[in-house]
């Protein structure tokens, strides 16, 4: 029943913002929707907390304690990038650069976006989830490209193409499953009866589809070689939307690619892909490294950390037994991090005017709050402990050891102390430091006054899971680990 | 009974410091085929420089009126801690060798700050150069003394002056203790005591600026200063006899034969002086580099066992 | 940091220790206008987090065989860790908590942060936050761990050895106040390692009483140094307020305008280099004392190794000694080389009371040598886990070792003789000749000019002697410059002296470019052009198809 | 200037030859003779034009196209039969549009290429996925037409080429 009011109120949520005019009644309704349908994420994940028990609905929807916990990302980082592209927008419209027109059409197509992603997230059908992200990357690509200048565009083309491309691959993969599907006599496509046959399905067909799947919904989620169209795309979108695309899009990618490896591991067993996933995880994160050290722009250095954590998920999720645990934590971790990071450099950029890091000095004397808050995310972004993201990053490090893969969790040690090295050397010199003469323009205080609302929502989470998980938190993750240990 | 004894011991050793100061250059200055002055020229020094007037330069501060008294104070309780009569006879619950450098070692810190204290060039040349020197000296001091207090099983003097285990290894130390000494007392091969030219003066110069009575105070601890200096080889050359009974016979012969020892080691430094030329500061640190090795190869021969 | 030293679960252990480090950083990069303050904020934050990973990795392996966090699960289940990866968790300590230290090879980062932080932290920093890393030490190797091979100590005190004498060798040759002092908490780090090596190394030849005399010289230094460096400290803060600059060329005659720091600045000199009646001389002799038994009851390669141990700490107690007589002499005594020094003024109560207090503090230190040495026995007993009864203290006053042949060490008895000599000396020499007059006059100008403060003796010139010596390592740069206003008549002439920082330019430069070049090349990777992008995702296929065999 | 066109008359005829073929080995020597002639045009081309790039695509293409993707192709044959093979051929074809055209148009030609490769796919071995998600995708690949179209039509305005291998602005 939930499954159907969330999608209901983001469908009625795109179709509305498209008629109402008058900017204000428009953000405020858009707020309240999103709230609204966070609210009912949080009453759905209250009520599997109980007893464990995955909803299905006339074989087409499927939630099971997996899906609801990605929903709950999907569900807290669309509430905190609304809160954020109220103001934003706004802020663009008092400057002209966008019409009230456009503004409508960020928000319909903000709802639609929405709408895609809770649909990946709860629909059982492989061939519907396939359908599900090709939409969220037609949707996302007009929001990349929604200010029309050279660069936003043509990160935009190579972001529809490159994915296009990548998921087309993965079409490849699912069609293959189902081949492997029929041979057993099966005939529907839902990935739990997929499961019920997983043991007769024959292991070659399947070890080279879940290649292409790994590959396809791989450049989705931007594992190394696939991810060139990462950093532009979420460099050159608006601040709210690079948010969403990092935070969520990713993540569903990531989800995807999990509800793959839960039929392969039952099939073909469980090293086949956490070899697969433990060497590109341990490129994505080296190569991000070298990319990071040489970062010149805010966003660009942002999305290429975005990279290096999904390396590290990837990392968690080939190690068997906590390893699980500790990755999905991670993807929360991230998500909230990432968003909050994207949030304070979309006010550091919107006030110096450019995203160049050579330029920017002294963000903690003309943006106090965001100043402060910036250093602390970049703190927590390199995995310092007060913070999440340390935590789950210990996580997979314990189970790394347990595991015995010592070369692993050395280079994953090794990555991870440059990473930590360039941000801290990237971000100190930003934010302190003697601020530029010409950069007194008072233009942005009120500005600041609702983003800082989003940014204080995603810290609390920041610091709440820094030292320990909260026990209903932890439920939920044991649950959904279950799932995929299935 | 005991500090009685130990307080006699200091005075002697106080009173022949002077004297054997005085026969060493009496015997240069005969090596040199000249008359030279008396034995007991320096008392002489001292006493007038007691009766003579004294000037502090304006630019110092109360550390150059309270050198002249550490100084004397260190060099003083270096001596209590040599065992003059007997093996009982020092003040050895005090500290042992490694005390006793450490106490001349502030004698120096505080003769180098006066040094600095009167803004003159030479005496802050002299304090920045004896400190070059002594903080070359100290590795070999302490290490020529460790090769001997292994020898002798702990590292208190009087057990040290007790025990005659002359082995090899403790007279290649000896060796590297008497250069130390030559350094230490600021004789020819490292420094001149005697002229005033900036260029070869070390010890002098820190005394430049001083006057009158804080004068002869310093002259005097630089004078029990090299006392304690040969005292220290002679403990270790040969060691004391211990009194068998407290007769006044006994302590006579005691005292007679350190004597001896100590005029013995006068008269080497006094040869040494002679036939070497003063070596360039630099040069220092090869004659000190050499010193070092000496006690290193002190080491390894002890730990053979010789 | 007091989390720090309360947790008793590993990983909290390791949150607090980067919790102690992150806000550390924050104080280093206090007053965040100048440049250089935030690029040394930079480099500490990286190398501690650097010694953290390698924390971390340690406590995980540790964390493999006992599979809790606790401290007493991990020491249970210390024994049944094979021998290899014991050494292998011990050289991963070794260097996460000797990056904290300031262990030679990994001590870039002090002399860049500690002089940034404003004083009073840098105080706390260098005399507290840095013994956090030696009780990290402590509680892993000794408590934890257990000592597993005699390497292990010797590689201690090699490492111990060289970050002594380095230490010291570049504070001789460094100007500024704060450098200087940071320099030499390298070599105080170095003197408490040489004091816990020996003890590593007779615990395992099970010298028991040797080994708790080595322990307790290297918990009493940690002590001593605590309470000098940061008196030093406080005092180089107060120079600071007073003048407005820590360099020593510029500074002079203070002695005169701030008489209370001048005091406190020189019981700290004194007790940093080892003086007699004071705390440094102590701790220093104990170590030496540790040194020569561990010598008399060992033989052969470990005798020479012992006793080269014990020469290098005479070496950096004598350079100390030059070190503080060049800082101490240079900033206070003589006359004052620039026109701050001259305005000086002496600093407010507070700031003069906290000094007091711990310059008396650090004479205390040293005359209650017995009482501290026995309560330090049943601490460090309790480290090394043996029980012996002798205490190392005689009586209150004086320290004995070794009941064989007794050797006896009381400073407040050499205090006492120094001052009765001193005061017999007064009685005899000035009470009694009292006729002579004392008169103050100019000092000795060789007759024909006056004496400005400029021919006073600098500290480039000080240290002169120290640089030529020590040249092979330090590699002196001079520059000299004409200022010319024709070709024939220069105006003036400008002389450099400059060290090159021999580790920067030969460990950390080298690893730095090779990262940086490595990371250009992975530049090239996002070449811009649509169609290079997807032919990287067409060779992923065909490679992973081709290769699909081997996973 | 006559060889060219017999270079091109050939070229057709082994297009017929290739749509005619029934096994798959002929049909990749099909496609190998094809791309030789093919090099060889171009080579000729070049030769006549004096144009230096022309050598180096016609040596590029004839060193990929005959030489490497028939290799692989083979390779890949050994282990799955029947359509499946033509449909994976189809797709990479689509790809390798994508890879070596420059005009924007050309890499949405080399997308449907893939996607109807796949339908191949699909209709081949699986005898078509549900009929409900054959719709659906194809629905989704029209709206996808649609929006290159409009980001097309964007690049067209702004940069006045719709040439992609000049949109290198954002690089590292």
């Amino acid at each position: 029943m939930e499954i159907f009011l969330i999608l209901g109120i983001t469908a009625f949520l795109a179709i509305i913002s498209f008629f109402i005019k008058n900017y204000k009644a428009l953000s405020l309704v858009n707020v309240l929707g999103h709230l609204a349908v966070l609210s009912i994420v949080a009453k759905l994940t209250a009520d599997i907390y109980g007893n464990g028990a995955s909803i299905s609905m006339f074989n087409f929807f499927y939630a099971d304690p997996l899906s609801i916990f990605f929903m709950l990302i999907i569900g807290i980082i669309n509430a905190a990038s609304i809160i954020y592209s109220v103001s934003y927008i706004s802020n663009d419209l008092k400057e002209n650069i966008i019409s009230s027109a456009k503004a409508s059409l960020y928000y319909v197509l903000f709802n639609a976006l929405a709408f895609a992603t809770f649909l990946v997230v709860m629909v059982d059908n492989l061939g519907m989830l396939w359908i599900a992200i090709e939409l969220t990357t037609l949707i996302s690509a007009l929001l990349v490209g929604f200010y029309n200048k050279k660069n936003s565009i043509e990160a935009a083309w190579k972001y529809i193409i490159i994915c296009s491309v990548g998921i087309t691959i993965a079409l490849f993969g699912t069609i293959l499953f189902y081949y492997a599907a029929t041979l057993t006599g099966a005939t529907s496509i839902n990935w739990t009866n997929f499961m019920a046959i997983a043991t007769k399905l024959d292991p070659q067909i399947l070890k080279v589809a879940f290649l292409f799947i790994f590959v396809g919904y791989g450049t989705k989620a931007g594992i190394v070689p696939l991810h060139t169209w990462l950093p532009d795309a979420h460099s050159q979108a608006p601040t709210p939307i690079s948010m969403l695309l990092s935070g969520v899009l990713l993540k569903t990618a990531i989800y995807a690619i999990i509800r793959f490896t839960i039929i392969i591991n039952k099939s073909v067993g469980i090293e086949y892909s956490s070899s697969l996933f433990g060497l590109f995880g341990l490129l994505s994160l080296g190569i991000a490294a070298g990319f990071i050290l040489v970062q010149k722009d805010i966003k660009r250095l942002l999305a290429y950390s975005s990279i290096e954590h999904i390396g590290i998920i990837l990392i968690g999720l080939s190690f068997p037994g906590i390893g699980i645990y500790g990755a999905l934590l991670h993807t929360f971790n991230h998500a909230m991090t990432k968003s909050f990071m994207f949030l304070g450099a979309g006010n550091i950029v919107k006030k110096y005017k450019t995203g160049n890091m050579n330029i920017i000095r002294g963000v903690i004397n003309l943006l106090p709050f965001t100043g402060t808050l910036f250093i602390l995310g970049a703190f927590a972004l390199g995995g310092t402990p007060p913070f999440s993201i340390f935590l789950s990053e210990f996580t997979i490090l314990m189970a790394g050891f347990q595991n015995k893969s010592y070369l692993t969790c050395g280079l994953f040690l090794f990555f991870i102390a440059i990473i930590f090295g360039a941000i801290i050397h990237h971000f100190s010199k930003i934010i302190f430091g003697k601020e530029p003469a010409d950069s007194k323009v008072k233009g942005y205080e009120d500005f600041f006054r609702t983003s800082s609302i989003s940014l204080i929502f995603l810290f609390i989470f920041l610091i709440a899971f820094g030292i320990i998980v909260p026990s209903f938190a932890s439920k939920i993750l044991l649950l959904a680990a279950e799932v995929i240990k299935q | 009974m005991k500090p009685v004894i130990i307080i006699v011991q200091a005075l002697i050793l106080i009173l022949i410091s002077l004297l054997i100061s005085g026969i060493i250059r009496k015997i240069k200055d005969n090596l040199k085929m000249r008359k030279g002055a008396s034995i007991f020229q320096p008392y002489y020094n001292f006493l007038k420089l007691l009766s003579k007037d004294e000037i502090i330069s304006e630019n110092s501060s109360w550390i150059f009126k309270i050198t002249p008294f550490i100084v004397l104070a260190a060099a003083i309780t270096a001596t209590c801690l040599i065992p003059l009569f007997g093996t009982g006879f020092s003040l050895n619950n005090m500290g042992d060798i490694f005390t006793l450098i450490f106490i001349l070692a502030l004698g120096r810190f505080f003769l180098s700050l006066a040094g600095l204290d009167t803004a003159s060039t030479f005496s802050g040349m002299g304090s920045s150069r004896e400190m070059f020197i002594s903080s070359l000296v100290e590795p070999v001091a302490l290490l020529a003394l460790f090769v001997v207090a292994l020898n002798s099983g702990s590292t208190n003097l009087s057990l040290i002056a007790g025990v005659f285990n002359f082995k090899l290894s403790s007279l290649v130390a000896v060796i590297a203790l008497f250069m130390v000494t030559i350094s230490e007392t600021s004789r020819i091969p490292i420094d001149n005591h005697e002229t005033h030219l900036e260029l070869t003066m070390v010890h002098e110069a820190m005394l430049l600026e001083y006057s009158g009575r804080s004068l002869a105070m310093l002259e005097l601890a630089t004078h029990i200063k090299q006392m304690v200096f040969f005292s220290l080889i002679a403990i270790i050359l040969s060691p004391l006899i211990i009194l068998p009974s407290f007769s006044l016979y006994q302590i006579l012969f005691t005292i007679a034969f350190f004597l001896l020892k100590i005029l013995i080691i006068g008269a080497f430094i006094a040869l040494v002086e002679i036939s070497i030329a003063k070596m360039r500061l630099f040069r220092v640190v090869d004659f000190l580099g050499f010193a070092f090795v000496l006690s290193l190869t002190a080491l390894i021969i002890q730990t053979w066992g010789m | 940091m007091l989390g720090v030293v309360t947790a008793n679960n590993g990983f909290f252990f390791l949150i607090m220790w980067e919790l102690m480090s992150l806000i550390s950083y924050f104080l280093v990069v206090f007053d965040s206008k100048k440049s250089k303050s935030i690029q040394a904020g930079t480099i500490y934050i990286i190398m501690t987090h650097i010694g953290t990973t390698f924390i971390t990795a340690a406590i995980l392996m540790l964390f493999n065989y006992s599979n809790s966090f606790d401290f007493i699960a991990l020491q249970n289940a210390a024994e049944l860790i094979p021998s290899g990866t014991k050494n292998l968790i011990f050289l991963f300590l070794l260097v996460g908590f000797g990056t904290k230290a300031g262990i030679v090879p990994l001590h870039i980062w002090l002399p860049y942060a500690h002089p940034q932080a404003p004083s009073h932290i840098s105080s706390i920093m260098s005399g507290v936050m840095i013994k956090t890393a030696i009780y990290g030490l402590l509680r892993f190797v000794f408590i934890i761990l257990g000592i597993n091979a005699l390497w292990w100590g010797v590689l201690v005190i090699i490492l111990a050895a060289i970050s002594c004498i380095v230490g010291v060798v570049y504070a001789l040759i460094e100007h500024d106040i704060k450098k200087l002092l940071a320099y030499h908490s390298v070599e105080n780090i170095g003197i408490i390692l040489l004091g816990i090596g020996a003890s590593m190394i007779f615990l395992k030849m099970n010298i028991p009483s040797l080994a708790i005399l080595a322990l307790i010289a290297g918990l009493y230094h940690l002590i001593n140094h605590a309470i000098f460096k940061s008196l030093l400290f406080l005092c180089a803060g107060s120079i600071y307020k007073a003048t407005g600059s820590l360099d020593i060329e510029k500074l002079g005659g203070l002695i005169k305008k701030m008489p209370y720091t001048t005091a406190c600045f020189l019981i700290g000199a004194m007790a940093i280099s080892a003086l007699p009646p004071l705390n440094g001389f102590v701790s220093e002799w104990l170590t030496l004392q540790a040194l020569f038994l561990g010598a008399l009851n060992s033989s052969g390669f470990l005798r020479v190794f012992l006793g080269i141990a014990a020469a290098s700490l005479a070496l950096t107690g004598g350079l100390a000694a030059a070190c503080f007589v060049k800082a101490f002499g240079i900033t206070f005594l003589s006359l004052s080389r620039s026109k701050k020094a001259e305005e000086a003024v002496e600093v407010p109560f507070s700031m003069k009371f906290s000094m007091v207090f711990l310059s008396i503090l650090a004479v205390l230190f040293g005359l209650l040598a017995s009482p501290i040495v026995k309560y330090l026995s049943h601490l460090s007993q309790y480290i090394a886990n043996i029980h012996l009864n002798t205490s190392f203290a005689l009586n209150n006053f004086t320290l004995i070792i070794q009941s064989k042949n007794p050797i006896y060490l009381s400073t407040p008895l050499i205090l006492l003789l120094f001052l009765l000599i001193i005061t017999i000396a007064y009685f005899i020499i000035h009470k009694t000749l009292r006729s002579n007059k004392v008169a103050t006059n100019k000092t000795w100008d060789c007759g024909y000019y006056n004496l400005t403060p400029r021919c006073e003796y600098t500290a480039t010139g000080f240290s002169k002697p120290f640089r030529l010596a020590f040249s092979f390592f330090l590699l002196p740069q001079t520059k000299t410059e004409k200022v010319k206003d024709s070709f024939y008549h220069t105006t003036s002439f400008k002389h450099e002296v400059s060290t090159i920082p021999l580790f920067n330019k030969y460990i950390y430069d080298p690893i730095l470019d090779l990262i940086m070049k490595t990371a250009k090349i992975t530049r090239k990777l996002q070449s811009g052009s649509i169609n290079v992008y997807i032919a990287y995702i067409f060779a992923t296929i065909l490679l992973l198809i081709i290769f699909m065999g081997k996973f | 200037m006559h060889i060219i066109n017999i270079f091109a008359i050939i070229i057709i005829f082994t297009v017929f030859y290739m749509a005619t073929v029934k096994r798959i080995t002929s049909l990749i020597n099909g496609f190998l003779v094809q791309s030789l002639f093919i090099s060889l045009y171009v080579f000729s081309e070049g030769v006549l034009t004096k144009n230096m790039e022309l050598y180096s695509v016609a040596f590029i293409l004839f060193l990929l196209k005959v030489i490497v993707i028939p290799l692989i192709l083979k390779q890949l044959i050994k282990n799955i039969k029947g359509a499946f093979s033509i449909s994976l051929f189809i797709t990479l074809v689509g790809m390798f549009l994508m890879i070596f055209r420059k005009k924007a148009i050309s890499q949405i030609i080399g997308l449907l290429v893939m996607e109807n490769g796949l339908f191949l796919l699909a209709a081949a071995i699986a005898n078509g996925l549900p009929f409900f998600i054959e719709i659906t995708i194809f629905f989704d690949i029209l709206v996808s037409v649609m929006i290159l179209g409009v980001f097309v039509y964007r690049i067209n305005t702004l940069f006045t080429h719709i040439d992609t291998n000049k949109l290198t602005r954002l690089k590292g």
